[in-house]
């Protein structure tokens, strides 16, 4: 069952390397965030607990509502960017690459879970997940792009720590996600004030500080 | 007790190099700290001079570092020589320090900073060449670097200033790392930081050889050997005259310091180093010389000069060399005892000529000897004391310069003599090189007095002389001591015979005074004959002044028939060196700029010639800034892209991932 | 030692008849009658009663100069074997002073000259220079190699340490003393080196540099320059001197005998050759020294 | 545990209340209370007067106590020096940032506390976010471009950075899987324990992901750019904070990983990975003083310079590795005061291009003179400290045989040294014919604490006093030992 999840995340990850659109983008976070909190929780229904329940609730609060909904309005609409996400790099080739990442990082998986006990799909799909991520901030311009590559980043960075049930308290994990709230909280800001003073909403602004 | 005596001495130069610095006035501030100091190495001095009669307990130990073990100073007897030398030029120097802030005390300069950074270089000086710990010879002997950078950029607004302090500050600090690697080697070898552990005997090693290379090129590039030497004529013109006359007289003989602990480390018994050492020297002696005599700033010429004779001084080290690759005595102790003499007597009389050229600059505000001239006719005394440092530093009689040379040439015979095949050859043919030095030192320096004393101005000078009791007595001192050595050299050879007892490289040859003072060769000949010109000549010059009394006339130069000499139609200094300066035109890098005149009515014509430094503009340069380009050409690390970042964070941990995943262990 | 101050009196006594004699046999070469022998002498008593004149320019320089310079050739003739005898100054390493008294002659010559600040004695004074920097290499190659084979640094031992068991010396020792002839002419600023009486003072050296010079100046200055000829003719016969005799009055005949074929080269030399380019003395120089180098080069392979 | 409230809780509850009201001077004084209290029970626990609390969440090892002392040292100055800087900083109409400058300095003396003391990894982690979230509001300070795109830039880097060391404290837990204290692999003395039963493979992968992922926070090249423009946009105080306190909190996450290896088999994997961070580190310092036109980012790539040090003096080991540890205090205490002066003529001269700068020496005396001397202390001339921790650094490369990297590390500092101080001079010395504008500065109390850390810079350098080599020692002896 998880096996399945995992591989729509996979899915997902396919999807952000064909569109094109922001909104398209956003959706995909959505979708991942609820599957991962469906993820979180399916190990919990034999041994229920209103506790444990907090951390996957909290997920979907924080990925699925909360930053989603910060995103469109505080940034899509105030300031209205332009709906397509501007590439200096082929959609197509972008494509192939994240394939090809896929493709390395489960067949590497496979061979770690040779030598050490890991169940190498979840952990396959987290790790595919992280590098998409960062393959999205590389090669997109448009800074709230960037943002949400970083935050599937993160989704996957989740995704590996349910997938190698780390033994994280549940505590940590939650400030953690608050400091990423945080985090993307200040970068929406700074975009804002990005596009207000340089008025641009993508990398080219920022090119000041150079020696 | 001795001991305390002494450190209570540089306790109070320090004391006076930092209380001043609250005094608000500068004038008071300048004559407190100087004449503070003055009175601090004379208690100093004192203590050395008897330590040196009453042998004094070796090693005193200040305080156990965490890290580098016991720091502590030892007094043997190469430390009191350089001691005393530095105790000894530190007087007038400080004397001619004073007179020199005067008229910038007046101009409202603020002179704080390079007065107490001066005082405090004198004090560290005394302590560097006591340190028997590594890392206590290090911190002191990047002290001097320091306080002495920090008195260079004493008037830093000028551009040249700023240039040859830069250059000054590069070099010394290349010096040190390779002092740093030849100490950490020691180290790592001895497994002790004490100068007294270091004993390391001669093996074929190849790491022997690399500490004798760092050890002395570290040393080498402070003293200001060839090809060493390019940061010195740089920095000796720019830097203010006190210091420029304390660098050339005591910091560039630490250097020489330097090099005799390398030796009494490294006991080198290999006579290959011995000719290396011999041919750097005579390669400095000449080339130095030559360089001098091309000048026209007279502190750089003087510079120059230094470097010959340092040259002078490694000849003696390399006869020493030489000496002790076959052990023997008598050739070890006049070779060492020769460089140790010649140090002596060039700290005085190269002391001696910077005060002057600093006293002269102070008034005709320039360096240029060509837009000098006549200046004996204004100031007369100076310009007799300097004619004695000029004499000095020409190694000729009856002053001490010739002493010096003169044991250094019995060294080269007594070598010849003692170990015959094919050392008479080149020992001949160094004499022939250092008698060629001679003659191009007696060249450089006729040409350095007649043109700035002698004849007539050829610029009319700014203000007249009025040359202060303290200069006087700042230039007269080291003259006088100049012709006191001279004519009794026999108080210094003492002296010296005195340091050699103690130094371990001769020592293990016999410590009796009798026997090492039988090596030296009967100076009381000299003496004799030195005493009897200074009789003569008066004598003749009065039966002279006697007999052409009343029949004198003055009467105008014999212009060959032209009626009208112009003080510009005075032989120039670089006319006058122009025949000798052709020979290594190549090597000395001259430059002549002239139009020709052509036509019966020419136009406006000129000329003009220039020197350069073949170690600095064809070696140095050209290799810092082939570096340099080489750094600015790499540059893909400067995209200013946080994306490219990032990137590069995936590609490093892709790279140590490839790493660690070949990584076997 | 009385006799040897006895020597040296005359010895100054008679540098200017060395000159005199020299004029002569050159004007009897060239078929005129000449002066007489002690012209010189003549000269110089006629300088002294001239009044002596100094340049406004001139300062306490050139008023010491010429005593300087005739004290430090004193001392410096002092060091020489003349004839048999024992000279008034001799211990180690004399031959060293010896070089160097005469550099400090040299130092206030050339200060004395440029005193003046005139164009002329500048460049005597150059030349001075420029050829003095050659001389001393030539000295030390020849009579600081017979040092270096003999062991011995005083001038006296050295020439009497001369034998001939070694036919060696031969050889060495006539090619010492033709580098050393060299070295007289240059020191001595005698022709091909230099023209002691052309009229032209851009050609000349020595005479050049006492141009403002008169009186007793004058006379210093030339007194020594006689002194200095005289000495370097009895330092070259050194090289031939004495060959073992024993015996002091032989001794000084034989000297005398050399000093006069010296004499005879000098005038010979003068009457037939030109005068050298000024460009081309340095290499004449560095051929003289060649001579000291190859010298020595020969001596060693000979012990071998 | 009250010392826990007081180290952690104090900083936190003046920063929570600095939100409540807008008096500057008051928040001043408070910050300063604070700043005090916190270094005097650090130097308590320091000089072990007071025995540290225990607990298992929390940690009072002697690196703990090194680095709080560091933390809490350079804190205490900047705060001190604080209210000048941002009352008459360089540009003027910030009400708002010099509002909330005072808040979140608190909250960062928390968050890096706790960062500190932390025993637990995550906790380590969330502590280290939360400082940089602390941090980016304080570099946005003057609210102009430069500092906008500075703080974006850091903000950016380092999140993603730390998302990496994320990353890499999950696979540590991983390579603790199967071993019976899997269920709190977290616990660093725990890890440190159980260091030899520890999976290779996931503790190797997770050094690394950790090393590369701290080095953008810590200033490693190749990621330091995010750094270099945050010291260099941010005033003088933030600047002094992160370049001399927050580099070495992040360095710590990495030091701990290396207590873990050295029990196993990987230390010298990991070594050699240090020595490489560090080389290149001061490859780019090199390439970078040649082409810098601004003296802030001089000065902060003189950090990412000093940083490489470090890290090659913890590859090396032994002697280097003392080394290393002295080198990171003195250039704390360095940093601080050079950023301080720095400061000054940002604030007198109103530019931060070198360019800009001339004559230095004449028109600021105190200024120009303690800036000379700071750099002079950077350039590791004695008596200063730096001087000593260098040789330490090269003694250990000889100890080792390490005679190329030796001299290639020579060589690269003598060059950055060339460039250094071809920039510095320029601003000393170099003087302008339109230099119309009159300076006139009087002694201030940045110039007394400058003199003051100067001086206790020099004093470490020749005098080691009893505590610090005690400390020193435990912590050398928490590497040392190994297979």
């Amino acid at each position: 069952m998880e096996n399945v999840l995992n591989i729509l995340f996979c899915l997902t990850l396919l999807y952000l390397g064909t569109t094109t659109r922001i909104m398209a983008y956003l959706n995909v976070f959505v979708t991942q965030g609820i599957l991962l909190f469906v993820i979180l929780i399916l190990p919990l229904f034999n041994k229920f607990s209103a506790y444990t329940f907090i951390l996957p609730v909290m997920i979907l609060a924080v990925k699925a509502v909360l930053i989603p909904i910060f995103i469109k309005r505080k940034i899509m609409l105030e300031l209205e960017v332009r709906k397509s996400i501007e590439s200096d790099f082929q959609q197509f080739n972008f494509l192939l690459l994240c394939v090809f990442t896929m493709i390395t990082v489960f067949v590497s998986a496979n061979m770690l879970a040779k030598y050490t006990l890991i169940d190498s799909i979840p952990f396959a799909a987290a790790f595919s997940t992280i590098i998409i991520g960062l393959y999205i901030i590389i090669f997109r311009k448009k800074l709230i792009v960037h943002v949400i590559g970083f935050l599937v980043m993160e989704n996957g960075i989740f995704l590996l720590g349910v997938s190698i049930a780390s033994e994280m308290p549940f505590l940590i994990e939650l400030i953690s996600l608050l400091d990423i709230f945080v985090a993307v909280f200040l970068m929406g800001i700074a975009i804002n004030k990005i596009s207000s003073t340089f008025a641009v909403d993508d990398i080219t602004g920022l090119d000041e500080l150079k020696d | 007790m001795i001991v305390n005596i002494f450190f209570i001495g540089i306790i109070i130069q320090m004391a006076f190099a930092i209380i001043p610095l609250f005094i608000k006035n500068q004038k008071t501030c300048s004559a407190v700290s100087h004449f503070g100091a003055m009175a601090g190495i004379i208690i100093s001095f004192s203590a050395t001079s008897a330590m040196l009669l009453f042998k004094p307990p070796a090693l005193v130990d200040i305080y156990s570092h965490a890290y580098w073990g016991m720091f502590n100073f030892r007094f043997d007897s190469l430390s009191l020589f350089f001691m005393i030398l530095i105790q000894l030029l530190s007087i007038p120097v400080l004397i001619y320090s004073y007179a020199y802030q005067k008229p910038y005390i007046a101009t409202g300069k603020s002179i704080k900073l390079s007065v107490s950074s001066f005082i405090l270089l004198i004090a560290s000086l005394q302590l560097l060449v006591v340190a028997n710990h590594a890392v206590l010879f290090l911190i002191f002997w990047e002290l001097m670097a320091l306080l002495s950078y920090l008195n260079m950029i004493f008037e830093h607004e000028k551009p040249e200033v700023q240039k040859g302090s830069f250059i000054y500050f590069i070099a010394t600090h290349a010096a040190t790392f390779f002092l740093f690697a030849f100490f950490l080697i020691l180290h790592s070898v001895t497994g002790s930081y004490n100068f007294s552990d270091y004993h390391i005997i001669s093996d074929g090693s190849a790491l022997y050889y690399t500490l004798f290379v760092l050890g002395f090129i570290g040393f080498a590039i402070k003293a200001g050997f060839m090809p060493f030497h390019f940061w010195l004529p740089r920095a000796h013109p720019i830097a203010p005259t006190y210091l420029s006359a304390y660098l050339s007289g005591v910091i560039i003989k630490l250097g020489i310091y330097g090099i005799f602990r390398v030796f009494e480390f490294l006991n080198p018994t290999d006579p290959f180093l011995g000719w290396a050492v011999l041919v750097i020297s005579m390669f400095s002696t000449i080339f130095g010389v030559w360089y001098a005599l091309a000048q026209r700033d007279i502190k750089t010429l003087l510079a120059y000069s230094s470097i010959e004779n340092i040259g002078i001084i490694g000849i003696g080290l390399g006869v020493g060399l030489l000496g002790l690759a076959s052990a023997n005595q008598s050739v070890i102790i006049l070779g060492f005892g020769g460089a140790l003499f010649h140090t002596f007597n060039h700290a005085i009389f190269k002391t001696q000529l910077f005060i002057g050229a600093g006293i002269i600059y102070q008034h005709t505000h320039t360096r240029d000897i060509e837009r000098m001239g006549g200046i004996i006719h204004s100031a007369k005394w100076l310009a007799l004391l300097f004619l004695v440092g000029s004499v000095a530093i020409s190694g000729i009689p009856p002053l001490n310069g010739f002493v010096s040379e003169f044991i250094i040439y019995n060294s080269f015979f007594k070598t010849a003599g003692n170990f015959g095949n094919y050392y008479p050859f080149f020992m001949l043919l160094m004499t022939v090189g250092l008698a060629l030095a001679g003659g191009l030192a007696v060249a450089a320096f006729t040409k350095v007095n007649s043109i700035m004393f002698l004849g007539t101005p050829r610029e009319e000078q700014k203000k007249l002389f009025n040359i202060s009791k303290a200069e006087y007595i700042s230039i007269g001192i080291p003259a006088l001591m100049c012709v006191i050595i001279g004519i009794f050299p026999q108080t210094v050879i003492s002296f010296i015979i005195n340091i050699l007892q103690g130094m371990p490289l001769v020592a293990s040859y016999g410590r009796d005074y009798s026997m090492i003072a039988r090596i030296f060769p009967d100076l009381m000949p000299l003496t004799k004959i030195f005493i009897s010109l200074f009789l003569f000549a008066p004598v003749i010059y009065m039966l002279k002044k006697f007999i052409c009394h009343g029949k004198t006339r003055i009467s105008k130069a014999w212009g060959c028939g032209y009626q009208h000499l112009t003080p510009r139609m005075q032989y120039t200094a670089s006319s006058y060196a122009d025949e000798l300066n052709a020979i290594p035109a190549h090597i000395l890098l001259i430059k002549k700029e002239a139009t020709v005149i052509e036509h019966i009515f020419p136009a406006k014509a000129g000329f003009s010639s220039s020197t350069g430094d073949y170690a600095e503009d064809k070696i140095v340069r050209p290799v810092y800034e082939r570096i340099i380009s080489f750094i600015n050409g790499v540059n893909f690390l400067s995209r200013n892209d946080v994306r490219i970042y990032i990137a590069f964070i995936l590609g490093t941990i892709v790279l140590y991932l490839a790493l660690a995943f070949i990584w076997k262990y | 030692m009385l006799t040897s101050i006895l020597i040296y009196i005359f010895f100054l006594a008679s540098a200017p008849l060395f000159i005199g004699v020299v004029n002569k046999l050159k004007s009897r070469l060239t078929g005129r009658t000449g002066p007489s022998l002690f012209q010189p002498y003549y000269d110089l008593r006629r300088l002294l009663r001239k009044e002596t004149i100094y340049a406004t320019s001139a300062s306490i320089i050139s008023r010491i100069a010429p005593v300087i310079g005739f004290v430090s050739l004193l001392f410096a003739g002092m060091i020489l074997p003349i004839g048999f005898y024992k000279p008034l100054i001799s211990f180690d390493g004399d031959i060293i002073l010896f070089a160097y008294l005469f550099g400090l002659a040299r130092f206030f010559q050339i200060l004395g000259a440029m005193d003046i600040g005139s164009s002329f004695e500048g460049m005597g004074a150059a030349r001075e220079a420029t050829f003095a920097v050659f001389a001393e290499p030539i000295y030390f190659f020849t009579l600081g190699s017979l040092a270096f084979i003999f062991g011995c640094t005083s001038m006296y031992e050295i020439f009497h340490s001369i034998s001939l068991n070694n036919p060696a010396f031969l050889v060495f020792i006539s090619v010492a003393s033709i580098s050393v002839f060299f070295l007289m002419i240059t020191e001595t600023s005698r022709m091909p080196v230099d023209d002691p009486n052309t009229h032209l003072e851009l050609t000349m050296i020595h005479e050049v540099m006492i141009l403002d010079n008169s009186g007793l100046d004058l006379f210093l200055y030339q007194y020594t320059s006689y002194l200095k000829i005289l000495i370097y003719a009895t330092f070259t016969s050194n090289f031939f001197n004495p060959f073992n005799v024993q015996n002091h009055y032989l001794g000084f005949s034989i000297y005398i005998m050399i000093i006069f074929i010296l004499i005879v080269n000098l005038v010979w030399i003068e009457t037939m050759m030109g005068r050298f380019k000024l460009k081309s003395i340095p290499q004449y120089l560095l051929f003289a020294a060649s001579i000291g180098i190859l010298n020595i080069l020969v001596y060693s392979f000979f012990n071998k | 545990m009250n010392i826990l409230y007081l180290l952690s809780g104090l900083p936190l509850a003046s920063g929570a209340l600095f939100f409540t009201f807008n008096n500057l001077k008051v928040k001043y004084r408070l910050s300063i209370f604070t700043a005090g209290t916190h270094l005097i029970i650090t130097y308590l626990l320091f000089a072990g007067f007071i025995a540290p609390p225990q607990n298992a969440w929390f940690n009072f090892d002697s690196l703990t106590k090194l680095f709080l002392m560091i933390l809490s040292n350079v804190f205490f100055w900047v705060t001190a020096n604080s209210y000048k800087y941002i009352k008459h900083s360089p540009i003027e109409k910030i009400e708002k940032s010099r509002q909330i400058f005072y808040n979140m300095t608190n909250l960062y003396l928390f968050a890096n506390t706790l960062a500190l003391i932390s025993n637990h990894l995550g906790l380590y982690w969330v502590a280290l976010e939360s400082t940089t979230l602390c941090v980016a509001p304080l570099i946005y300070f003057y609210r102009d471009k430069e500092s906008l795109e500075a703080m974006w830039k850091y903000l950016f880097l380092v999140s993603v950075g730390l998302a990496f060391a994320f990353i890499g404290i999950l696979f540590l837990t991983l390579s603790a899987h199967g071993t019976e204290f899997m269920d709190n692999a977290l616990y660093i003395t725990v890890l440190v324990s159980g260091a030899s039963k520890l999976n290779l493979i996931w503790l190797k992968a997770g050094f690394i992901f950790i090393f590369v992922g701290l080095s953008a926070k810590i200033g490693i090249a190749p990621i330091h750019p995010g750094e270099v423009d945050a010291v260099s946009n941010s005033p003088s105080p933030v600047a002094a904070l992160i370049s001399a306190s927050l580099g070495g909190t992040a360095l710590m996450g990495v030091l701990r990983i290396l207590q873990i290896l050295s029990w196993t088999s990987l230390l010298q994997f990991a070594q050699i990975l240090l020595i490489i961070g560090g080389t290149v580190s001061l490859a780019v310092a090199l390439i970078f003083m040649f082409r810098v036109t601004n003296y802030k980012r001089m000065i902060a790539y003189s950090s990412v310079e000093h940083m490489g040090i470090v890290l090659i003096g913890f590859g090396i080991g032994g002697i280097a590795l003392t080394g290393a540890l002295l080198h990171l205090i003195f250039n704390s205490l360095n940093k601080t005061a050079f950023f301080f002066m720095a400061g000054n003529i940002h604030r007198n001269y109103k530019s931060r291009e070198i360019g800009r700068i001339y004559s230095l020496l004449n028109n600021l005396r105190w200024t120009g003179i303690l800036f000379l001397i700071s750099f002079l202390a950077v350039i590791a001339m004695p008596p200063f400290g730096l001087f000593f921790s260098e040789l330490m650094l090269l003694q250990g490369l000889i100890a080792n045989n390490q005679f190329v990297l030796m001299t290639f590390i020579i060589i690269l500092l003598l060059f950055i040294f060339i460039g250094m101080s071809r920039n510095v001079f320029r601003m000393l010395y170099r003087t302008t014919d339109k230099s119309t504008r009159t300076f006139n500065e009087h002694f201030e109390f940045s110039h007394l604490s400058a003199i003051v850390l100067l001086c206790i810079l020099a004093g470490l350098g020749i005098f080691i006093p009893e505590p610090l080599a005690k400390i020193i020692s435990d912590v050398t002896r928490l590497f040392v030992h190994g297979i």
